[in-house]
């Protein structure tokens, strides 16, 4: 099984320095030199920046004047530029996958300080590459159609954003939302920082759109079950959850939620400081304006009992006797903006929320300051009347640290401005304390805002609070909450006693976010957020085509971002509407027919069900248009007869047979003595110069 | 600098999650041992126990399968099946007195790069101990014929005209 | 491994490298810090250091060797983990206490420093732990109280006869019984972190 | 079940009270202790302040000595009541584990003495989890003959039981409540001790009074403030500061505190109905024999009541996370 390289394979190989990224490490001209004298290569030269025009450039012109029919290029990761090669080769008249990229940045010169290892390493990379070129054979990409309708997952200030731009471009948009209003996080807060503009009076014109636009179907109360297919065509099916009310008669009008005899702390909108009818919208400017029948705790569906609201409803659209509803509908394009979930500031238990009365979460403050808030937007204390006369507002709860999340929140710190704004607004004469790490207020009139809290007499302690409690010491700190924090910048203990404490706690990923991602079949980092295909340059696509990601699902941010990542996501989807086909890769499979033995061993492997078998040929055949290009019935066909375009038995034996030059006993490598010293001082610091 | 013995490990990385955990690591600047030398694969699903006895048959000291956490690949169950394939493999090598510690099944999600480096430094570390593989000597016997009394074994993976070359 | 501690144990060069190497058990994250005050603010003896931890570490980075070994700090954590477990880099502080604690005895620092009686106490504990292998609070009270503090020692007394009356003190320490074995197991263990103040160090 | 013991040299002298009510309590719910032949100090927090090498060589020897002592065929459990010794028991295996290097130190010297240790193969226990966790409450409450109804405890779990916890046994380091439900099914009324895992000085006593003393007085505030008739502890080390030293931080702040301290095994001892003295009653310097007269025969009134409602108007009160302890088998 040797793999004799194609007879009329000429190859060029390009090596390059990536300024210094490689060159640094990786002898680049001895690469170059080497790679040169090895079999089949035509061409081998280093240069500085291959990825420039002048690099490509040079690709090019030799491809025409030395008649390459295959290309290598020693660069970075194929995930960064591989398609900018494939282009060059292209324009040059060559087929784009008669080129192979050997990643000698990622993969080598930037994970060691070895010069000597790194150039060893390089040199394997680079042969596994140039005995893998040697069986590439020309490949023509898959068009695929896309279907204009999108489907937009999570009715927050991020969908509602996407959902509205599409919409107001021409294509139509399911939006799927889990509650029973569309709205999201922002719906819950007063103020927004640093405008201080009312938060519902920005955000309710926006839902109302959404609710009337003619191009968007709003599935609230409603989650999404199954998702099939692939860019272009995705099958959705989505389970309409029962609100038990007969939307068709429903007007609204609210007596349902008036006449419910029962009550039940609302942990959604209220975040546990109040609430909520068992029948209830959840917030008087809801979008959809029908209610919901809370299942689990109605008296009817535990009891049998009560009908109150059928009793009173005008028009008689309750109905109990409702089922969920299973849609299924067809997109080309999926936006998921599901949000976060703020962190449990319980899991700290050294901050006493759920242990001391007068300790609450930022969520909480922000519905007790909402003058349609539980409290009418008075700031009292647990029981219900009291004013404090001292808040202490602790930043980085759950946050920046390594115990829970080691990210930093974003919005936190802004936020917990405006709280000790709001809080001087409403009672001049309270004393607000701030206790920070670093005041974090990078964006538009943040770094001004602070200063005007400076002005407005905030004190603010720079240490994470060590702990809240109500072990009093000394006599000023009986019956108060007090805050022990180290203050870092007189280097002192302190103990600070106060009336109220708000834990700032930090944003999280959605606690199923796992669950959606692989739903989605898409990735998701360590902390849950999704994973954007590039964090720079593409920060709403995914690695998964067709698929983009918009709000907090991607990372904290604040409400300027979210709603800029809505629309971007929004343009991206659009883009590709108004093309109307996209290229695929053609990395699929295929079963050579004449030899198969109709074991159908593959059929059950295929994770897409893209493998059918002909009983009357007694043969089995790859739907290309279903195949996903993994490789695993390749891998597990006993005939050896499914080949997987662009991963080929041949090219993958000969890569093997590359990587390893120096150590084959068959091969003209000498056994080697490489001496690799691991280095151990001078670790370097990373450097942001990537091209 | 020690004169020591430096093992070559090949690794079979799958193109959603491993391979760009190792982007990462070298984005993020984690040093770890250059003795693995990277393939990609779409999935490591489409790693063909084939690949992997070539590899230790070609020279490699170990051969490392990275591929996405279960319940995370990219392509629904590539990597259970990988995790049945690798198995079986472990059990057929285990009676050609190849340790353990020569093929390793590794997931490492896109995000990961710290832990697949480690992963690898621990690996070298292993094979460093063990020493070369010397698959001829050790599968093969002397005379090629194989080693450990599996001679029609050997001979059905190990293609003739390369015992012959 | 991480590199700073990989770095550490080769040669250290700066003083945090020194500490580190000098810090047993895995990686202490102590070029971590954030200097946040987590561990000033936790630390129940905080008020009657010198420095609060978090002050000793922003030092140490700043290679302060004198000013941190001279510090009463380490003498006064009480080993209570309230700051390792609080920490949100996950600092070993109260390892790197015990750290301290050992290079300022070796360089001879603590002298110099508020809490230059501790050395002692813990010097005097262990000697009755490697002679008799087993603690003996009436000969540690005894002797540590009267060499440092012979006025207190009286007040003591009446403590330890508190002690005696209840059966909570004998007057004779109990040896084990192969305390041989143990003190070749000391010796060599004192051995083997010769040159370096723990095990792991600089060879 | 048998598990190995090391009582430690406080349980041993100063915490006697300790020692004869842990026998008592684990004769009644069939846990069988078997000591460590020969084992020696674990070093306190003294020993790494001199030396790290041999402080955990130190403690090397008596993991080593216990490994030895084959139990029932079971992997071998080392039960330590002492916080102290407790924690420097677990803290060598997980270090010894964690770094090989000082592994192979350790097992250097201890070649010295013809013995060695393979980190992991004792498991450290604290005698409060083996209760709580392997007997469990439901084996407790059984046993209980005489509870101690009406009595309000404040349970104290200091800083080494619960902290660093490098075995990850404990619901929460920062508000641990096993104890608290432990105490509870004895019959006792458990106040919400706000600085339960606060720390008592250690030997702080010896460094600097004046620390020390404040230290101690913060601890006895807070139980007075919650009106405990008792404080109760699971470390020699907290109890004898707490007990020992309460009269002379009365004197020093001009307090006037009264509050016995006593170990969590003595009160499981009175309540399965064993006679004080047995339990080590009267060992303490602040007497416990007027709190202990305390103890009714019927749970009282209050208790049975039901939590008086919130007043109208007053917002929700979020609850506390909870974590399941105390299944037992």
């Amino acid at each position: 099984m040797n793999h004799k390289p194609m007879e009329e394979a000429r190859i060029g190989v390009y090596v390059c320095h990536c300024g210094t990224n490689i060159a640094k490490t990786v002898d680049v001209a001895e690469v170059a030199r080497w790679v040169g004298e090895q079999e089949n290569v035509v061409v081998a030269r280093d240069y500085k920046f291959m990825c420039s025009s002048l690099g490509q450039d040079l690709i090019e012109s030799d491809i025409k004047e030395r008649g390459l029919t295959r290309i290598v290029v020693a660069a970075c990761s194929p995930h960064m530029h591989e398609k900018t090669f494939r282009g060059a080769c292209q324009r040059a008249g060559l087929n784009p996958y008669m080129f192979e990229m050997a990643n000698i940045r990622e993969h080598d010169s930037w994970a060691t300080d070895d010069r000597a290892a790194a150039t060893q390493k390089a040199k394997a990379l680079v042969e596994g590459a140039v005995r893998r070129v040697a069986h590439h054979t020309p490949l023509e990409p898959l068009p695929v159609e896309i279907n204009p309708n999108t489907l937009v997952v999570g009715g927050g200030i991020a969908g509602i954003t996407t959902a509205l731009e599409l919409a107001n471009a021409g294509y139509h948009v399911y939006l799927v939302e889990r509650e029973p209003s569309i709205g999201g996080h922002m719906a819950q807060l007063d103020k927004t920082f640093p405008t201080l503009d009312c938060s519902a009076c920005i955000l309710t014109p926006k839902m109302v759109e959404v609710g009337q636009h003619p191009n968007i179907t709003l599935l609230s109360y409603s989650e999404v079950e199954k998702v099939e297919g692939y860019i272009g065509n995705f099958t959705i099916t989505v389970r309409k959850k029962a609100r038990y009310i007969n939307e068709e008669l429903c007007t609204g009008c609210g007596i349902c939620e008036e006449k419910c005899p029962k009550r039940v702390v609302d942990h959604v909108f209220e975040a546990g400081l109040g609430y909520r009818k068992v029948v209830y919208r959840p917030f008087p400017q809801a979008v959809p304006k029908y209610p919901v029948i809370d299942r689990e705790n109605c008296t009817y569906f535990l009891r049998g009992k009560c009908r109150a609201c059928q009793i009173f409803c005008p028009t008689k659209a309750i109905d109990f006797e409702q089922e969920d509803e299973i849609i299924t509908f067809q997109v080309g394009n999926i936006v998921l903006a599901t949000g976060y979930d703020l962190f449990d500031a319980r899991r700290i238990p050294q901050y006493g929320y759920g242990r001391l009365a007068n300790v609450f979460t930022s969520m909480e403050f922000e519905r007790m300051v909402n003058a349609a808030g539980p409290t009418g937007g008075k700031i009292v204390l647990r029981d219900g009347v009291t004013e404090p006369k001292s808040v202490a507002i602790i930043h980085c709860v759950g946050s920046r640290d390594k115990n829970y999340h080691e990210y930093c929140s974003k919005v936190c710190c802004m936020y917990s401005l405006k709280f000790a704004h709001l809080v001087h607004e409403r009672l001049p004469d309270a004393e607000v304390y701030n206790f920070y790490i670093d005041i974090r207020a990078p964006g538009k009139g943040y770094e001004e805002f602070y200063h005007r809290l400076l002005h407005e007499g905030t004190h603010f302690i720079r240490g994470r609070v060590a702990e809240v409690t109500d072990a009093a010491r000394q006599p000023g700190e009986e019956g108060k909450l007090i805050v022990q924090v180290e203050d870092t910048l007189i280097g002192k203990q302190r103990r600070i006693p106060v009336d109220m404490v708000i834990l700032s706690a930090g944003l999280e990923a959605r606690h199923d976010s796992r669950e959606v991602s692989q739903l989605f079949k898409m990735g998701c980092d360590f902390d849950g957020f999704f994973v954007e295909r590039h964090p720079k340059l593409d920060p709403v696509a995914t690695m998964t085509e067709g698929i983009f990601i918009a709000g907090c699902a991607q990372g904290p941010k604040d409400i300027p971002d979210t709603v800029a990542q809505g629309a971007a996501a929004a343009a991206r989807v659009a883009g590709l509407i108004h093309l109307g086909t996209v290229m695929m890769e053609p990395v699929r499979a295929y079963i050579h027919e004449e030899l198969c033995s109709g074991c159908r061993i593959c059929n059950t492997l295929c994770p897409y069900n893209a493998i059918v078998f002909h009983e009357d040929r007694q043969v089995s055949e790859v739907i290309t248009a279903l195949c996903q290009g993994c490789g695993t019935c390749v891998a597990a066909c006993p005939s050896g007869v499914i080949s997987g375009a662009h991963f080929t038995n041949e090219q993958i034996m000969s890569q093997i047979e590359g990587v390893l030059w120096d150590v084959r006993r068959n091969g003209n490598g000498k056994q080697p003595t490489v001496n690799i010293q691991q280095s151990t001082a001078n670790v370097q610091q990373p450097t942001v110069n990537e091209p | 600098m020690t004169e020591s013995f430096e093992p070559v490990i090949v690794g079979f990385l799958c193109n959603w999650c491993s391979y760009r955990a190792a982007d990462l690591a070298g984005t993020a600047r984690i040093h770890y041992a250059p003795n693995m030398r990277p393939i990609r694969v779409m999935c490591s699903g489409r790693v063909d126990p084939q690949f992997v006895l070539k590899a230790l048959r070609e020279g490699a000291d170990g051969v490392m399968i990275a591929g996405c956490h279960p319940g995370e690949c990219h392509y629904v169950n590539g990597n259970i099946k990988t995790l049945r394939r690798y198995h079986l493999l472990k059990r057929m090598l285990k009676q050609l007195g190849v340790e353990e510690e020569r093929v390793q099944l590794v997931w490492a999600s896109a995000s990961e790069g710290k832990q697949l480096a480690e992963a690898v430094d621990r690996m070298t570390e292993q094979l460093r101990a063990l020493g070369p593989l010397r698959w001829p000597e050790r599968v093969l016997g002397e005379d090629g014929r194989g080693a450990n009394g599996h001679e029609a074994f050997v001979s059905a993976i190990e293609p003739r005209e390369e015992v012959a070359a | 491994m991480n590199a700073l501690t990989r770095a550490s144990r080769a040669s250290p060069q700066t003083f945090m490298q020194e500490v580190v190497a000098a810090t047993p058990g895995g990686d202490t994250h102590l070029e971590l810090c954030l200097q946040c005050g987590t561990c000033g603010g936790s630390c129940p003896s905080g008020r009657d250091m010198e420095h609060t931890p978090r002050q000793l570490f922003a030092m140490i980075a700043a290679g302060m060797r004198d000013e941190v070994l001279k510090s009463n700090t380490p003498w006064y954590c009480v080993s209570c983990y309230y700051c390792m477990v609080r920490c949100p880099q996950e600092i070993h502080i109260t390892d790197i206490m015990y750290t301290l604690k050992r290079m300022a005895i070796k360089e001879g620092y603590y002298q110099e420093s508020t809490a230059a009686d501790a050395p002692d106490f813990s010097e005097t504990f262990i000697d009755f732990v490697e002679n008799y292998g087993r603690s003996f609070e009436l000969g540690l009270a005894t002797r540590y109280h009267l060499k440092h503090h012979p006025l207190s020692a009286i007040k003591m007394a009446g403590f330890g006869l508190g002690m005696l009356a209840r059966g909570r003190m004998d007057l004779r320490p109990t040896k084990i019984q192969n305390i041989d074995q143990l003190q070749a197991i000391l010796t060599k263990a004192k051995e083997l972190s010769n040159g370096s103040f723990e095990p792991g160090g600089a060879s | 079940m048998k598990y190995g013991y090391y009582p430690g040299c406080s349980l041993e002298k100063n915490a006697r009270a300790y020692h004869e009510s842990a026998l008592v309590v684990a004769k009644r719910l069939g846990i069988e202790f078997e000591e460590t032949p020969d084992w020696n100090c674990c070093g306190a927090t003294e020993y790494f302040a001199i030396n790290a090498l041999a402080g955990y060589a130190l403690v090397g020897r008596n993991l080593a000595l216990a490994a030895r002592q084959k139990l029932n065929g079971q992997g071998n459990q080392l039960v330590a009541p002492c916080s102290a010794c407790f924690l420097n028991l677990s803290k060598t295996d997980h270090y010894m584990a964690e770094s090989p290097e000082l592994a192979e130190k350790v097992n250097s010297a201890l070649a010295a003495g013809g013995l060695s240790y393979e980190p992991g193969s004792v498991r450290v226990r604290h005698l409060l989890d083996v209760i709580v966790d392997d007997i469990g409450y439901m084996t407790v409450a059984e046993q209980v003959r005489k509870p101690l109804y009406g009595l309000r405890v404040a349970p104290y779990y200091g800083c080494l039981v619960v902290r660093p916890d490098y075995q990850h046994i404990h619901d929460e380091p920062e508000y641990p409540l096993c104890m608290d439900g432990l105490l509870k099914v004895l019959g006792a009324e458990v106040v919400d001790y706000p600085v339960k895992t606060h720390c008592c000085g250690g030997h702080m006593t010896q460094i600097s009074e004046e620390t020390a003393l404040e230290m101690i007085r913060r601890l006895l505030k807070s139980a007075a403030d919650y009106r405990a008739d008792v404080i109760v502890t699971l470390c020699p080390m907290c109890q004898l500061n707490l007990d020992a030293y309460q009269e002379q931080v009365n004197k020093h702040f001009g307090a006037d505190y009264h509050i016995p301290v006593l170990y969590f095994t003595q009160l499981m001892g009175l309540a399965f109905g064993a006679s004080p003295k047995e339990v080590g009653i009267g060992k303490e310097f602040v007497d416990a024999r007027p709190a202990l007269a305390k103890i009714q025969e019927e749970p009282p009134q209050n208790a049975k009541q039901k939590r008086s409602r919130p007043p109208k108007g007053a917002l929700p009160m979020p609850s506390m996370l909870s974590h399941h302890k105390g299944g037992g088998q």
